[in-house]
């Protein structure tokens, strides 16, 4: 399969009057034609500074240290001011977090998705881009007749529309989504998820899909990267990362959120907090909240290798067994009991003393 | 974070330090935290040292007049140095050299600095106070309290004060006090209010206005303890903003002759401009300079360092 | 009313009773006709001591309007509204401050509902202060001891911070200490998870449901997704537009969902496995604002199995449909 | 919109029928009256002062006074003068209006639109060096003493470079032969400048329209544009008015000028402010992530809508560049509604006073109001249905 | 939008670049250019004399467009015949109508022609006075009562078309008479009468006279109206009908003039005009028109006067000493000073011991040097000064008045001084020493015994701050100083305007002050600063000072309404107040006005109060180029 974008060992620091954070770091993969990537983590984790170091938007105090965006073969790091404004959108489109702020509120919607259309294809006629829009408004499901109208007299959803009508204007070969369905109502984010699924298929599309929800990724992606404090610690296919989880955050990932279908299981918690990225803890940055870790962890930083085909991994004690979800007894053991919910307390105390949101880290494991 | 811990606790019900010390302290740090974002800004900063100089320039009047200088000579409204030709220009006597009616200039400016200082402060005091009391009450309230204020506010906008004060002026004579009260209130059921109003209504829909009420909060208490400490950081912006434009419009009114005011900066143009001194300006450039160069500089600080408050009280604003 | 459920026992603390909140809309200014917003349409519901109700619905649907009318944060239009048996609908002056003591609230947005001027002491106290509640060294002993057990532990280490310096789980802690400091014995949680990131949430949902045990506290849990009302709730109510649509135990409600709506609701939320292929949610079009509503069922427009016989029949009220399992629809 | 604009009417002219009445009392309550201006005299009975006064209602009762005030107010009846008795203030207001009316909206304008465009410049190059210097630039013009700056001004460009003139509004030598009146051709320029703009902007609404205008149509546009500035000359010189125009274009040049300078820098700053807000809008990073050229996204996105809050912010300020149009007026002796006040300050003329203040205040509710509506329409969001608010 | 901005940019600069590339106006030939501070208001002179009786108003219209049956031949003042033949007759009783009135008869002079070239006869001089009687000249109000004053004047009379008779209430005074009535505008019959007749029927004759817009008026004076663009200039065009052009008005060393025109061959003399002549003025106009263009402040009269724009900058304060200087550098302007009508002065309380003692005055008089404090300290910004009546009032101005201790030296005045105070019974614990041949005083006197043989205690010399008035400040510091060379206790209190005046006119608790006054032609302020009638609380004479020959003579000269015999009472009222010094008069300051010389030139410039005084000699100047 062709590849069509590789981040080489990508990292990017942003300098602040506190010093120098380190947003990412030695971040590599590739995207083939057509597959979707999804991008999960927490939020400060990296994941919109990837998006915008792929679009060259980062702001003025960031600063690339080292390493390669290879887009088509062409490094976008390379490239003048004036080639990189003609690449994005023609090539890489993007679909913004918040839908509702990214459309210009004093424009219709219609001439705004027009006007990038003009601007990189100035051959066509502001007729020609009309249809063109019209046909992008039926295909992700908005009346052709709201084209004349401002955002502010769009809903949630029709906005979110909107803007992924906007990102395939110029029919791109990526397309980033980032987070565009967080602030949707579960409803209309399941219908959005289909849309751009229906959609990226249809036209043979890359996608790098960036959520925090690992329930979305999962149903979105091929490939799925996790990432923490900058850093990504697994990738490889969706089924195989959700069947067999190997980094125990992404394990954590998966299990601290209380599931709709099947049993009503227990909880994993992560204890603490995400690192202050200003100076990130040595080894594997993911240590001082994993239950896993052994002494190397603190020290040696886990080197990123892929595992099986595909699959790449960033950890020193890998989860080898078939995850094991954690079950509901376990769950009515600590809420039953009163010792155990004041031995929860007394643990507390020793958490928060390294530091942060402690809480209870009872055993899921 | 943790370092910002006080000295760590036993977590038991007795506090290591008395409550005024600990509340003292951390208005210091505040302070403090507020001062690092404030230097970043470089118009703050001059803002700040431009006051602090014009601080002891007037500081200096008191002090040069009860031992160096002579009142007979020095007097700012009725020295009279018999020695020279007036206007004189600067020499080793009067280092900004004399008005046409033989006072010192330096004398002058500088009994002017305390007073101008004492008219914005005042002034800006008055707005602040009124415009902080009336925008909060009106936000919160609604109703028929914020209708009324808020026409009043947008009748207030439509004079133009120099014009209405000139009127006043020429009719009853200001005197300095009078006058700092007039501007402080036209200026505290003005723009303020409105500007005010919209911070206090934007903080009375937070949801820590709810949770204080869901604790059992009167509405005095929540205005008092909630509203208007939120309110306050740009009530203080918007007082330099008023210093400010008290200064300058003294400085215009006295320009034209209107105030009762026996010696300010503005009157200091004025001495110069009806003896026929203000048109050559090179030549006699020390009758006008010094003064309409202390009100520029004196309105400018203020307004700087409004800007610079700015960043402090507006996140958004700040350099990322 | 099609309640017969539960008045008869003490065990209710909160009855919430044919509760109505319409809000009036601006039209324009000339314009005579008056608009009203049914944000809450004839609501009932009870909450048993020590029990958690969640109430679940989309953006707009009138749970959080809900929720501060029972924490008296609104009036009602219309309804009652009964804490331990007594109508505290229109109650004023010295029971009001009563009512606070009983019932408090817990805030979405972690940093938005505490003070950025106060420090965590006087957030927590400040129930405390203007009910007048102890002396000062009680207060001080009581706002440890809430913040011990909300897990800021040493409580000395936070006591005199500002908010901001902390993070969105411990915030959020505090405010959880701040509702329970004067002990009351229902809280309205308002969605205290949704503003979290995924490994804190964990952690807060979890200590709620401590408190719930070692406090016996009832919540109302107010939150837009099914999954955590499934773990935190014993029962659920699914709102629509101002109406309540379903209400039940939380694993009945999950498993065998029976109103259109909850139905589309549950299969629309997605799931961490790509192995499942979830059946799309059959439903039509968006959410409309309900302004002047038309007297009948208000998922109509949506629904998928809707018949002719709906679209002139008024707007269905719940029915029991055994176990305590109620649903308001035509169909069933 | 009709809705709209009907109700601002309601609430502008109950607002000024507020103001008419606080400007009247509060003049009401200075000492004085026309009996010590008019009679100065000493060798004047008594008996001719009471006379006069009862004529003039003097002796009645204040609220009485006030109502026969507010009945002759709308009736455009704003008493007689006191200073240049029996004169009615209307006429000696009419004749001033236009020169005030011509020199306020040119300086407005003209400041208004450099602090836009700079604020903008500055604003998309925050912490460059233009951006430094254009704010202490600003920030010293803004709180400059406006009577020294305005004979500063005259001083260097009038006195020693001699390239303009001095003071006044017109020529003398010129115009003691010119068939016209000074206000007939304020009036002329009034009208020649609205059609001017009416006219472009029908142009450019119709032949501009789009995203995407053709080659042509800009053509077109361009020389119909060019067509109508040659038209309005020509009919200009036909009429003999043009040396006359261009005399009066060449005394407001000073005055503008330094109404600019003061001015400028508020709306600046401001734009400053509010464009670096709306540059870290989700919008304006869309946009550049769209690869819309620089310009276009600085333009189009972040100033377009940081001009919103400037526009209201406008609204603020007019009062104050109204206290320094009249400076400017008194300083280059530019005989409108604020020189006018002035001297009727000076000499107690309470109805001549009143009706100046009433006259400003007209003016300045018809600013805010024209600036509300152009906020309107600017602003996509506002429905006209619910009051805008300021 | 980038079009929009290029072009926007580009037309302002083009505007910028034409603006400052095509010159100004070449100036119009012929008109004699003045700046005025403030619009005239009107037209109409019942508005311009009346309630709008601004300076401005006089300065462009009034005084420009009128004669009248006497006036004051410039620059000495004299009161000479204008539009009358001769001087009045005598006043005479006659019975008319059961009342008693006092009559006087006035000729006419035939050749006066209004604008529109008819004649001015006895029918426009009656109706000048009667229409304006007619109205009430107290609701006219502003300066009608004085010049048609109801008080005294009962009508006017036509005899025959060129001869007039006033008949008047009871005898005026020459306030009333020659400086009154016999002044007033004269209006013509055949324009005015019908708007007179118009404005009797309205609800309100006067206002409707008021609002009257005179288009159109025959005018009799040197100008006629050419244009008024309001609130820009003014232009007056001359009357090319004027009958007095060329008319030569002459002054003789005696005081006496004579005026001839020869183109009618009209001739009037005063009396037998002996000696030198002083001037002789031509009377004009010599130009086409005068412009006036409207300046609001004095700094832009003065760079407009630099720039050529204007001739002269017409203001009745004349400009300010700070303009002087950079004036009398710019190329063609001159500047001239001349005194003002005013004065001020030093008073003592003459209720107390010993002020009360002339001597003690005289020698205080002799004591200050004038001259020197003007010259030398104040470097010629004021003028020494020592009669109430300043010798620019020629007229009345008596020079033979006693100057005391004028031209001496410093040691001659004190030697002087101790004589006077010694005659008065004074004596020193220690006498003053000097050196007359070095001008040396070897020792200041001390303590100064009282003819009461007690010492004279210290007092206070209230004299005005330095802030309000440098001048005074100086002079008093100063006179306070010689005083003491000399042996006498005086303070200079520098004190505030306000406590002054209160401690003078109202507690009249004061030793000694230093005030000012400032005068109108006619010195009747004699009378009101030195009668006892006003030595009362409130009253002009705060000093206290008494003379019964004193009063009488000032009442008699009040009451006088011959001109001569009032000349010779008025000098002897100088003599008498130089001579007891109730005021020590000390010095004045002059009216300073600028001209261009390289344009225009005048006949005169000497004149008290300054060219300003009558519109700046409009009817006299001559165009250079």
């Amino acid at each position: 399969m062709d590849t069509l974008l590789r981040l080489e060992d990508l990292t990017m620091h942003y300098k602040t009057k506190a010093g120098w954070v380190q947003a990412i770091d030695g971040v590599s993969f590739s995207l083939n034609k057509g597959q979707s990537l999804g991008l999960v983590g927490e939020s400060g984790c990296g994941k919109t500074s990837i998006a915008m170091s792929l679009m060259r938007l980062l702001p003025n105090n960031a600063k690339l240290v080292r390493g390669r965006v290879l887009f088509g073969g062409q490094d976008l790091y390379a490239l003048s001011d004036e080639e990189i404004r003609k690449l994005r959108w023609k090539k890489i489109a993007m679909i913004f977090q918040a839908a509702m702020n990214s459309l210009n509120p004093v424009y219709s919607v219609g001439n705004q998705i027009i006007e990038a259309i003009l601007t990189h294809e100035p051959e066509t006629s502001e007729e020609e881009a009309r249809e063109r829009v019209k046909s992008l408004f039926e295909l992700v499901g908005i009346p052709a007749e709201r084209m004349g109208h401002y955002p502010h007299e769009y809903s949630g959803g029709m906005k979110q529309r909107a803007v992924i009508a906007m990102a395939l204007a110029c029919r791109p070969s990526l397309i980033i989504a980032d987070e565009p369905t967080t602030a949707l109502d579960v409803i209309v984010q399941d219908k959005i998820l289909r849309e751009i699924e229906d959609i990226r298929c249809k036209i043979n599309m890359s996608m790098i899909y960036i959520s925090h929800d690992v329930s979305v990724i999962a149903e979105v992606s091929d490939v799925v990267g996790v990432m923490y404090a900058g850093k990504l610690l697994e990738l490889g296919p969706a089924d195989d990362v959700f069947k067999k989880p190997r980094n125990p955050y992404t394990y954590s990932l998966m299990y601290a959120y209380p599931s709709i279908l099947g049993e009503k299981h227990d909880l994993v918690t992560i204890p603490g907090e995400p690192p202050n990225l200003l100076a990130p803890p040595a080894g594997c940055r993911f240590h001082p909240r994993c239950d896993w870790a052994t002494k190397e962890c603190a020290k040696v930083e886990p080197v990123w290798h892929e595992i099986a085909n595909g699959h790449y991994l960033a950890c020193h004690n890998p989860i080898r067994t078939e995850a094991v979800k954690p079950c509901v007894e376990q769950v009515a053991a600590t809420g039953n009991a009163q010792v155990a919910a004041t031995g929860t307390v007394t643990e507390m105390h020793q958490v928060t003393a390294k530091g942060g949101d402690g809480n209870g880290a009872s055993g899921s494991n | 974070m943790n370092e910002l811990a006080p000295t760590p606790g036993t977590g038991s019900a007795s506090l290591t330090e008395p409550l005024w010390k600990i509340r003292w302290k951390l208005t210091r740090r505040s302070f403090a935290q507020s001062w690092e974002i404030f230097r970043e800004s470089r118009i703050g900063m001059i803002g700040i040292i431009l006051i602090i100089a014009f601080g002891i320039f007037g500081a200096l009047w008191p002090i040069m007049i009860n031992t160096v200088w002579d009142p007979m000579v020095y007097d700012p409204v009725v020295g009279f140095d018999p020695m020279s030709m007036h206007p004189s220009p600067p020499s080793a006597a009067h280092l900004l050299g004399t008005d046409p009616i033989g006072r010192d200039i330096l004398a002058q400016l500088m009994y002017s600095t305390g007073r101008e200082f004492l008219l914005g402060v005042l002034s800006a005091v008055i707005t602040v106070v009124i415009g902080t009391t009336v925008g909060t009450a009106a936000a919160y309230y609604g109703g028929l309290i914020d209708t009324v204020f808020m026409r009043i506010a947008d009748i207030i906008l439509l004079f133009p004060f120099i014009p209405l004060l000139v009127v006043m002026g020429s009719m009853v004579k200001l005197s300095f006090l009078p006058f700092a009260v007039i501007m402080g209130v036209l200026g505290g059921f003005g723009g303020i209010t409105i500007i005010l109003k919209a911070q206090a209504l934007s903080v009375s829909v937070r949801p820590y206005i709810d949770a204080a009420r869901v604790a059992g909060g009167s509405d005095f208490h929540i205005i008092v303890s909630h509203i208007i400490p939120n309110v306050l950081p740009l009530s203080f912006l918007y007082m330099m903003f008023s210093v400010t434009s008290a200064i300058l419009s003294e400085a215009t009114l006295s320009f034209f002759g209107v105030l009762n005011i026996d010696m300010s900066w503005g009157m200091m143009i004025h001495t110069a401009d009806v003896a026929g001194y203000l048109f050559d300006f090179a030549r006699y450039w020390w009758l006008w300079a010094p003064s309409g160069l202390a009100i520029t500089l004196f309105c400018a600080a203020f307004y700087m360092v409004g800007r610079g408050l700015d960043e402090v009280v507006n996140p958004r604003l700040r350099k990322r | 009313m099609a309640l017969p459920a539960a008045t008869e026992s003490g065990d209710v603390i909160l009855d919430v009773r044919d509760l109505s909140k319409y809000y009036p809309v601006n039209q324009g200014f000339f314009s005579g006709k008056k608009a009203l917003l049914h944000a809450v349409d004839n609501v009932t519901f009870q909450v048993k001591r020590g029990e958690v109700l969640g109430l679940v619905g989309e953006s707009g649907c009138g749970k959080t309007t809900t929720g501060r009318l029972i924490v008296r944060l609104a009036t009602p239009t219309s309804g009652r509204i009964l804490i331990e048996n007594t109508d505290v609908s229109e109650i004023k002056g010295q029971d009001m401050m009563e009512f606070r003591q009983k019932v408090q609230m817990i805030f979405q947005d972690p940093y938005e509902s505490l003070d950025p001027r106060m420090t965590i002491f006087d957030i927590v106290a400040e129930p405390l202060n203007v009910n007048g509640i102890g002396t000062f060294e009680e207060r001080e002993a009581q706002v440890e001891e809430m913040l011990n057990l909300v897990g800021l532990a040493p409580p000395s280490a936070f006591l005199f911070r500002f908010p901001h310096e902390l993070s969105g789980g411990q915030r959020q802690r505090v405010a959880i200490a701040r509702a329970l400091v004067v002990r009351p014995s229902f809280v309205v949680a308002d969605e205290p998870t949704s503003m979290l990131d995924v490994s804190i949430r964990t952690g807060i949902m979890k200590l709620m449901a401590q408190l719930r045990e070692n406090l016996g506290i009832s919540y109302l849990y107010i939150t837009h997704d099914l999954a955590v009302a499934r773990y935190l709730c014993d029962r659920i109510a699914v709102m629509y537009l101002g109406n309540i649509v379903e209400l039940g135990d939380a694993e009945d409600i999950v498993k065998r969902p029976l109103h259109p709506y909850t139905k589309a609701l549950i299969s629309a939320v997605p799931v961490p496995d790509p192995a499942i292929e979830r059946p799309a949610p059959n439903i039509k079009g968006g959410v409309s604002k309900p302004i002047n509503p038309r007297p009948r069922c208000r998922f109509y427009d949506r629904c998928p199995e809707s018949s002719s016989s709906c679209a002139n029949a008024e707007n269905p009220e719940l029915k029991d449909v055994g176990d305590g399992h109620l649903v308001a629809c035509h169909l069933l | 919109m009709r809705r709209y604009v009907f109700g601002r009417v309601g609430q502008v002219i109950l607002t000024l029928l507020i103001y008419i009445t606080l400007v009247y009392f509060l003049l009401q309550a200075m000492p004085g009256d026309i009996t010590m201006m008019y009679l100065s005299n000493p060798k004047i009975p008594q008996a001719a002062r009471e006379e006069l006064r009862s004529q003039l209602g003097l002796d009645q009762s204040l609220f009485i006074q006030y109502v026969s005030y507010m009945k002759n107010f709308f009736r455009g009846e704003l008493g007689v003068s006191f200073s240049q008795y029996p004169k009615p203030v209307w006429d000696i207001l009419m004749e001033k209006l236009p020169r005030t009316f011509v020199l306020f909206l040119t300086a407005n304008i003209l400041s208004f639109y450099i602090g836009f465009v700079l604020g903008k410049v500055i604003a998309w190059r925050r912490g460059k060096i233009i951006d430094h210097a254009a704010t202490v630039v600003g920030i010293t013009f803004w709180t400059a003493f406006y009577p020294l700056l305005a004979l500063v001004v005259i001083w260097i460009f009038a006195y020693n470079l001699k390239w303009l003139p001095l003071n006044q509004f017109i020529d003398p030598r010129l115009w003691t032969a010119a068939p016209f009146t000074a206000n007939q051709v304020f009036g002329n320029m009034v009208c020649g400048a609205a059609i001017v703009a009416i006219g472009i902007f029908l142009i450019f609404f119709y032949l501009l329209r789009g995203l995407k205008p053709s080659r042509r149509s800009r053509v077109y546009a361009w020389s119909a544009t060019a067509a109508l500035i040659a038209a309005v000359v020509f009919v200009a010189v036909r009429k003999g008015m043009l040396i006359y125009i261009w005399d009066i274009t060449r005394h407001m040049i000073l005055p503008v000028l330094t109404l600019t300078l003061i001015n400028f820098a508020g709306t600046m700053l401001l734009m400053r402010d509010s464009m670096l807000e709306t540059v870290q809008e989700d919008y304006v990073l869309a946009a550049r992530a769209k690869g819309l050229p620089d310009r276009v996204v600085r333009d189009r996105y972040a100033a377009r809508t940081a001009l919103l809050p400037t526009v209201t912010s406008l609204v603020l300020s007019l009062a104050s560049s109204m206290s320094g149009g009249m400076v400017t007026e008194t300083m280059f002796s530019w005989p409108g509604l604020g020189q006018t006040l002035f001297t009727a300050a000076l000499a107690n003329d309470y109805p001549l006073a009143t009706g100046a203040l009433a006259f400003t205040g007209i003016f300045l509710l018809i600013a805010h109001f024209i600036a509300d509506i152009l906020y309107a329409v600017l602003d996509p969001r506002i429905t006209y249905t619910g009051q805008s608010g300021i | 939008m980038k079009s929009w901005k290029g072009t926007l940019a580009a037309l302002i600069i083009t505007i910028l670049v034409v603006a400052i590339a095509v010159p100004g106006f070449a100036g119009s030939s012929g008109l004699y250019e003045m700046s005025v501070f403030e619009n005239p208001t009107t037209l109409n002179i019942f508005s311009a004399t009346g309630p709008q009786s601004t300076v401005w108003n006089d300065f462009v219209a009034s005084s420009q467009y009128y004669t009248s049956l006497y006036g004051l031949a410039q620059p000495y003042m004299t009161f000479v015949p204008s539009v009358a033949a001769d001087m009045p007759s005598e006043l005479k009783q006659e019975k008319i109508g059961g009342n008693t009135y006092y009559t006087s008869i006035v000729k006419m002079r035939k050749d006066i022609k209004w604008s529109n070239n008819t004649s001015l006869t006895a029918d426009d001089v009656a109706f000048s006075y009667n229409a304006v009687l007619d109205m009430d000249p107290n609701k006219l109000g502003g300066n009608w009562p004085s010049i048609v004053d109801p008080t005294v004047l009962e009508r006017v009379e036509k005899v025959d078309n060129y001869t007039v008779k006033f008949i008047l209430k009871e005898k005026p005074g020459l306030a009333q008479w020659q400086y009154g009535v016999l002044q007033t505008y004269l209006l013509n019959k055949a324009y005015w009468e019908p708007v007179f007749a118009k404005a009797k029927k309205a609800s309100d004759p006067v206002k409707e006279l008021l609002a009257y817009e005179p288009i159109g008026e025959p005018a009799a004076g040197p100008f006629m109206f050419g244009k008024w663009e309001k609130g820009a200039f003014f232009q007056n065009v001359a009357n090319p009908a004027y009958s007095m052009k060329g008319q030569i008005t002459t002054f003789y060393e005696d005081g006496n003039v004579t005026i001839v025109n020869p183109k009618t061959g009209f001739k009037w003399q005063s009396s037998k005009p002996t000696g030198k002549v002083l001037l002789k003025v031509t009377e004009g106009p010599n130009v086409s028109g005068t412009l006036y263009r409207i300046l609001g402040n004095q700094a832009a009269a003065v760079m407009s006067l630099i720039g050529g724009q204007v001739d002269f900058i017409l203001n009745s304060l004349g400009l300010q000493r700070g303009f002087q200087e950079q004036l009398s550098q710019a190329q063609g302007v001159s500047t001239i000073e001349n005194n003002v009508n005013g004065f001020r002065f030093m008073m003592f309380n003459l209720r107390k011991y010993p002020f009360n003692i002339k001597e003690f005055r005289q020698a205080i008089s002799i004591l200050i040097d004038r001259e020197y404090i003007c010259e030398s300290v104040l470097q010629g910004i004021a003028f020494p000064q020592y009669s109430v009546v300043p010798p620019g009032n020629a007229f009345w101005y008596n020079p033979d008045a006693p100057q005391l201790g004028k031209g001496l030296t410093r040691t001659q005045k004190i030697e002087q001084a101790v004589k006077v105070l010694k005659k008065a019974g004074f004596s020193w614990e220690v006498e003053p020493e000097i050196d007359l041949k070095k001008d040396k005083l070897i020792k200041r006197g001390k303590g100064l015994i009282m003819p009461d043989g007690k010492k004279m205690p210290s007092f206070d010399f209230m004299v005005m701050t330095a802030g309000y008035d440098p001048l005074r400040y100086t002079f008093g510091l100063n006179i306070a100083q010689w005083a003491k060379d000399v042996g006498i206790p005086m303070e200079a209190a520098p004190t505030d305007f306000n406590v002054v005046s209160d401690k003078v006119f109202e507690e009249q608790d004061f030793d000694a002050a230093l005030m000012g006054w400032s005068l109108t032609a006619y010195p009747d302020h004699m009378r009101w600063f030195f009668h006892s009638d006003q030595a009362g609380e409130g009253g002009f004479n705060p000093q206290g000072y008494t003379n019964p020959e004193f009063d009488k003579l000032a009442d008699a000269f009040m009451a006088e309404s011959d001109m001569d015999t009032a000349r010779k009472q008025a000098f002897k009222l100088q003599e008498i107040l130089s001579d007891e010094l109730p005021y020590i008069v000390l010095f004045d300051t002059p009216i300073i006005e600028a001209y261009r010389s390289d344009r225009i030139e005048y006949p005169y410039t000497e004149i008290l109060s300054g060219l300003q005084r009558y519109g700046a000699l409009t009817s006299t100047v001559k165009l250079l180029k």
